[in-house]
């Protein structure tokens, strides 16, 4: 603050060395007061300038200048200095750089007008759309600089995985069916197939073949079983039925061999067919 | 070559075995994470074995295979971890509908007969297919040359579809009438006899259901 | 729906932690590992919260960004875990982390908004480049002539800076600050002009939008 009215020093050539670092890719001199610098070194130190905002910054950061005082006259000769050695240099001049001089020409002209009598005047201070843009700039550029601070993948977190063990497998998701499906799917066939009749498919017969599947799973092939033991008392008469239907029916199939002994002997049930037939 | 103290050695193995996109050995430790340390072969093995206990009540572990050491999750967790990828079959082809509809409706069935009716072979897939999702079974053996098996539909297929037995699939009639009016669904008249049919069959057919 | 043990229910969410390809929220771990246990959230917030602190001294971490719960290597392990790939991270340019810096606190933003407190006209390249990344994306357009694209940044670049939600952006008071600032008309003699400044300055930029 105390260095407000402080003028820039515009010095005459002296040649020195260039004491140039770059630290997260900004530009940081010592004391370039003077502009005679290696034509490729500033071409570099030019290029690393994030447009027009962030050279004004860094001229006002060199010379210890508040933003907002911002010595318009002073910075604006710096300025200027830059974009002329830009020019020279053929450097792709951006046109963002010629307008922030037009705008500095334009506040320079401004302030320099005498101003009213009336303090109260709404007249503003012609600096002041500068200064937010800068003081607004200089926010970004350090939230920029943080953000690239944070911790972030790839660079300074790793992501960490464990391996499945072997007996993990993929949930199969099995694809649905409706029952529709499967009774358009039975009458399809049926129809391809001349040799059947629709009709044979009866309800009645529906619950007798579930009983043969029943039935089927219940006997085998090395040893009998009594028949009585493929009824079930508590399903009453109907169940009964079904049952001997299903018997019948496995019977005849040559799917169930039935085999009694004696008169009035127990019957006897195994799988397979009577071959003496 | 610079020092490392245990825990930093431990942590940092840690971390490299579990950021490592296969198996790591202690050679391919040393190569890289520990390139500038100086560590004995017998503070490595330590730092490797206390990982191992570390790990062993955790839903993870630090294992040895033939590459080198990784992580990988505990064995009996992997009926849960297994949702996590979910992968859908494809839908069924109309052969696979029509293999099951005929081993619902003329169960028990050999494959034969299934071929005899559909004209074409039945695929050993189709028949995998249908046992794996568990909607069929084998329920015996036909007693004639190459004894073939016998197929009958499951608990669980009449679960699948709602149905107390096999009873409740609807009969010809009903399936007549959906072919029929498959681009029109409006025609009653030949649904409204199976309804009643079925209320006296469901009654018939009660006892059985628990079977 | 079944019970189960908190010591089982921690080693299963710790595992699926580690095996998962990306976060895992709480709403995920139900809906895979946990769909067939019932899981107060009481227990399951503990379970995690005893997870977080069982890791604290180890070399990795269990941490919630954005998209969900995730382990990750300790960030002072970077330098050696490094080692273990060939290529090194990718670096940002200055342009590309102020562009990516303004979408993060002024979202959503348009392409001229941001030339307009940069000074300079934004790459299309580097728009690109950001969204490919997926770290921000088109949300909307604004109303005025042109109706140019409003970006936002993503969940995946909250998740690839390590950050739960927007509010854990570091230096965010700056920007607060600013945003105070503008309408006090405390400051009204510096302030005044930049409302109107700001809108023909957002008129010169609109051609620039949709270059």
């Amino acid at each position: 603050m105390a260095e407000e009215q402080q003028e820039p020093v515009v010095s005459t050539p002296i040649q020195q060395p260039l004491p140039l670092a770059f630290i997260n890719g900004e530009a940081v001199i010592e004391k370039p007061e003077d502009l005679y610098i290696p034509p490729d070194a500033l071409e570099v130190i030019l290029e690393t300038f994030e447009g027009p905002l962030d050279l004004l910054l860094y001229l006002i950061r060199k010379q210890k200048f508040d933003i907002v005082t911002l010595p318009v006259a002073a910075i604006t000769v710096q300025y200027m200095e830059y974009v002329e050695v830009m020019k020279t240099l053929k450097l792709e001049l951006a046109a963002e750089y010629l307008l922030m001089a037009a705008i500095l020409a334009e506040i320079k002209s401004r302030l320099l007008l005498p101003r009213r009598s009336d303090e109260e005047d709404d007249e503003e201070d012609p600096r002041a759309e500068l200064i937010r843009r800068l003081k607004e700039y200089e926010a970004v550029k350090e939230a920029a600089q943080t953000l690239d601070e944070q911790p972030r993948m790839e660079r300074d977190i790793f992501a960490v995985k464990a391996d499945v063990a072997e007996s993990v497998q993929p949930l199969r998701i099995e694809p649905d069916v409706s029952l529709q499906e499967i009774v358009l799917a039975f009458s399809h066939a049926m129809k391809r197939a001349a040799a059947f009749e629709h009709h044979t498919i009866e309800r009645e017969a529906l619950s007798t073949r579930e009983r043969m599947s029943q039935i089927l799973a219940q006997v085998n092939g090395e040893t009998y079983t009594p028949l009585d033991a493929l009824f079930t008392l508590e399903e009453g008469r109907a169940g009964v039925v079904v049952s001997f239907l299903a018997i019948l029916e496995l019977v005849k199939e040559q799917l169930l061999m039935c085999v009694q002994t004696g008169p009035f002997a127990r019957i006897h049930v195994k799988l397979g067919r009577h071959e003496e037939d | 070559m610079k020092k490392i103290n245990k825990n930093q050695l431990k942590q940092l193995v840690e971390a490299a075995l579990f950021v490592a996109d296969s198996p790591m050995t202690k050679l391919a430790l040393r190569d890289t994470i520990l390139a500038e340390f100086t560590v004995s072969e017998r503070a490595l093995n330590e730092v490797l074995k206390e990982l191992v206990l570390d790990y062993q009540p955790r839903g993870i572990q630090l294992v040895e295979v033939a590459s080198g050491y990784r992580f990988q999750s505990l064995d009996s967790l992997s009926p849960w971890l297994s949702r996590m990828w979910q992968e859908s079959a494809p839908r069924y082809s109309r052969a696979m509908l029509e293999t099951l509809a005929l081993i619902a409706y003329r169960q028990p069935i050999t494959r034969g007969e299934i071929e005899a009716v559909r004209g074409v072979a039945v695929s050993s897939n189709i028949i995998r297919t249908l046992t794996e999702r568990e909607w069929i079974k084998v329920v015996g053996h036909k007693e004639v040359p190459g004894r073939p098996s016998l197929y009958a539909t499951t608990r669980q297929f009449l679960d699948y579809f709602s149905l107390k037995s096999l009873a409740d699939l609807p009969s010809s009639e009903v399936f007549e009438a959906l072919d029929d009016n498959e681009p029109s669904p409006s025609t009653a008249t030949l649904e409204a006899p199976s309804e009643s049919d079925r209320a006296i069959e469901t009654a018939n057919i009660k006892r059985e259901e628990n079977e």
